[in-house]
């Protein structure tokens, strides 16, 4: 457990003195914003506050690819995955500390995109907060997970930036599915689905214990 | 729990494995009866009574199916084929799983080609989101991903491990997209229902031997991309030591 | 008529080019391989 | 001959019949220096590797006396130095001492610091540190744990001539603590001061041994050149 907190501290540590893949992260959901402006003229902002859940979950997937290419990115400078490789105990702890640092990255550059949705598309999101939030922090856990899994992977093979996308999202559908319609619901001011709670939990659960126990695989040399 | 036991399992590494023989022996009979088979399953469907409401479309019932099944059995082999080569460094296992998931792209690629087709016979329209169809295509995407992240990382140890893992995301999945595609896939779709076209009298035999030669034309086709793989690896080994 | 034809050609067109040129790279490989020729199959 | 700390036995690496080791056997004691000699390519790091617990062998044992597991009693130190740029000198030693889960890691990392004399720049990123720096930073990232035996990858590669005669001295000191060494390295000299035996690997297979009593440098250097000439 102990070995998780280090490396949660450590990525923490080291993302706040560069900052740069917050910033990278952030630019990037902003851009995906005003992309959909553009791309969607024909929408009044109601229909387009409508669509909003869609919208902000499409701008949150594709932002977290790069928060995780990143991550891992930052871990073959000087070999330092190889240092992490080297540590004896459970790697599913070393798992654990990685998705964790993702997750609380992942998730202020989430809440940051959220205000920046309800600023451009005129939503007023305070009602929405809890059970946005809760439906929000699940679906990352999901992404978190399978994606601390599958990035070293993508990362090691020099297309990574082509390989992480082709390999997450087909596995993310469940978790997208579950979110879009739980955020719709908590944006809308209706009580969260249970189907959509529930999914997102059976989802998180199963790629948390995969990734648990497949990670000494995806590290070892 | 120490996670590299001393020794970690003789993997033993000769090309091709007895049970890569073993397969390779089943292959021309199988060819055989697979060529027999293919004739009784084409007069069976050529005879068949024409479905009175669908009209003739209804035939597409004896192929549309079974390349679906073809498709899963593939995705599960090599899920199972890459859990058993971790566990017990089998490359041969490795081999399988590769053979199996590129077998069970190309069954799924004409499942999601022929249901298309049903669709715009049927109601004129060439994609419904159709919830089986849906999630085919869901699973056509992650064992894509697998080929292409075996063709990105090369053939070495570490491919087949991660492939490996990879292949078990995509087992998961396979029970999850149906669970999804369930909740929230019946939502935006007409509900006309693709697949239990009523089996009149008749109309068993053909939807038998659909499934028959499929899944053995399946193992055959594996078998033989087994032995494809397995010559691979010998010609890399080959080139890049040298010899 | 035409749908249903597409269907079963499509399918067996496939199948069996992918099963030819599996059969023509294994024959092909193997004998680069293996010039003893050690048998496996056909 | 002190008491058995390794032993390999049989150790095959091969992948698709690429065979980078076959039926490597060593042995070494407690404290023991051991050279691995051999030209780029002959399997020196892959056996590095798997003595490190990073790579798993294809066939035969990897066997550490009774004790800690593997990756617990092992240092590592290749090219790359494993330390990230963007936290301070101290905070990469606390980070390794609790990846290892050494009890006090800040008064392991300060100790740590003065044995390299980096003590100074204890507080500084290691983003700003000169090649002979790092160096020797990932020297007690390697020690965080006390491990018994060091691994060390052609730790001379790439240096100038008087941090390599620095490292040298320092890894005398360390062989003097106690620490075992395993040396891979094609430099020849520098195996003769710091190793009591030595093998000759080319192509995965060991072609040659040196025992103690015959190790001298110009004995090596001959081993060597002959050992080379043996294979094809």
């Amino acid at each position: 457990m102990n070995v998780a907190l280090a490396i949660l501290w450590k990525d923490l540590v080291s993302e706040w003195r560069s900052r740069d893949r917050v910033m990278a992260m952030l630019v990037f959901s902003i851009l995906v914003a005003v992309v959909f402006y553009f791309a969607l003229p024909m929408l009044r902002p109601e229909e387009l506050s409508a669509l909003a859940p869609g919208l902000l979950w499409t701008a949150y997937l594709f932002s977290a690819l790069l928060g995780l290419n990143r991550s891992f990115a930052l871990e073959l400078e000087n070999d330092a995955l190889a240092g992490l490789a080297l540590a004896p105990g459970n790697r599913g702890w070393i798992f654990l500390g990685k998705a964790a640092a993702n997750w609380v990255l992942i998730s202020i550059v989430q809440i940051l995109t959220a205000g920046v949705f309800a600023l451009f598309y005129g939503i007023d999101l305070v009602p929405a907060l809890p059970g946005l939030a809760t439906v929000v922090g699940l679906g990352t856990v999901g992404i978190c997970a399978a994606g601390t899994l599958l990035a070293p992977m993508a990362v090691r093979t020099g297309f990574r930036e082509v390989l992480l996308p082709v390999l997450l999202l087909p596995a993310l559908f469940p978790i997208l599915a579950g979110a879009v319609e739980g955020s719709g619901a908590a944006v809308a001011g209706r009580p969260i689905p249970f189907a959509a709670l529930q999914l997102l939990l059976v989802t998180d659960g199963i790629y948390l214990i995969v990734a648990f126990l497949g990670f000494d695989y995806v590290l070892d040399e | 729990m120490n996670s590299n036991p001393e020794g970690h399992g003789n993997a033993q590494a000769s090309i091709p494995s007895r049970l890569e023989s073993r397969a390779s022996r089943w292959r021309r009979p199988m060819g055989y009866l697979l060529a027999a088979l293919g004739a009784a399953y084409a007069w069976s469907v050529m005879s068949a009574p024409i479905d009175s409401t669908q009209g003739i479309i209804q035939k597409i019932l004896y192929i549309h199916p079974p390349l679906a099944y073809g498709a899963y059995l593939g995705f599960v082999i090599t899920g199972v084929g890459g859990v058993l080569f971790l566990a017990r460094q089998r490359e041969d296992l490795d081999r399988l799983a590769v053979a199996s998931a590129e077998v069970g792209v190309i069954f799924c690629t004409l499942m999601l080609v022929t249901g298309p087709i049903w669709a715009r016979g049927t109601w004129g329209v060439w994609w419904s989101w159709d919830a089986r169809l849906t999630v085919t295509l869901l699973l056509w995407f992650v064992y894509l991903a697998y080929l292409l992240l075996r063709s990105f990382s090369g053939s070495s140890p570490r491919t087949a491990r991660f492939a490996a893992i990879y292949g078990v995301v995509g087992l998961v999945l396979i029970p999850l997209n149906y669970y999804v595609i369930e909740i929230f896939g019946s939502r935006s779709m007409h509900p006309e229902n693709l697949e239990r076209g009523s089996l009149g009298d008749g109309m068993g035999l053909p939807f038998l031997l659909g499934n028959l030669t499929l899944a053995l034309a399946f193992f055959y086709l594996l078998i033989l991309r087994w032995e494809v793989e397995a010559q691979r690896r010998l010609d890399d080994a080959s080139t890049s030591s040298g010899a | 008529m035409s749908y249903l034809l597409a269907a079963y050609g499509i399918t067996l067109i496939a199948l069996v080019s992918y099963g030819l040129a599996l059969s023509r790279e294994r024959a092909r490989l193997q004998a680069q391989n293996s010039p003893r020729g050690d048998e496996s199959g056909s | 001959m002190s008491a058995r700390l390794l032993s390999l036995q049989a150790v095959d690496k091969r992948y698709a019949s690429v065979t980078a080791l076959s039926g490597i056997e060593l042995e070494l004691g407690a404290g023991q220096g051991l050279a691995i000699l051999g030209p780029n390519g002959a399997g020196k790091s892959t056996l590095l590797r798997i003595m490190a617990g990073l790579a798993h062998p294809t066939g035969g044992k990897v066997q550490f006396a009774e004790g800690a597991p593997q990756r617990s009693r092992v240092g590592y130190l290749g090219h790359a130095t494993l330390l990230y740029p963007e936290l301070t000198a101290r905070e990469n030693l606390v980070f390794a001492g609790r990846l290892y889960g050494v009890e006090d890691p800040g008064a392991r990392a300060d100790q740590l610091l003065a044995d390299e004399g980096l003590s100074g720049v204890a507080n500084r990123r290691a983003r700003g540190f000169s090649r002979g720096m790092a160096q020797r930073l990932s020297i007690a990232r390697a020690r965080v744990h006390a491990p018994e035996l060091l691994l060390l990858d052609e730790p001379f590669t790439g240096l100038d001539e008087p941090s390599a005669q620095r490292l040298s001295l320092r890894l005398e000191g360390l062989a003097h603590e106690g620490h075992a060494l395993v040396l891979a390295t094609h430099e020849i000299d520098r195996a003769a001061r710091l190793a009591q035996t030595a093998l000759v690997l080319v192509e995965g297979m060991v072609k040659r041994r040196v025992n103690a009593e015959e190790m001298s440098e110009p004995f090596l250097r001959t081993a060597y050149a002959e050992a080379l000439e043996a294979s094809p």
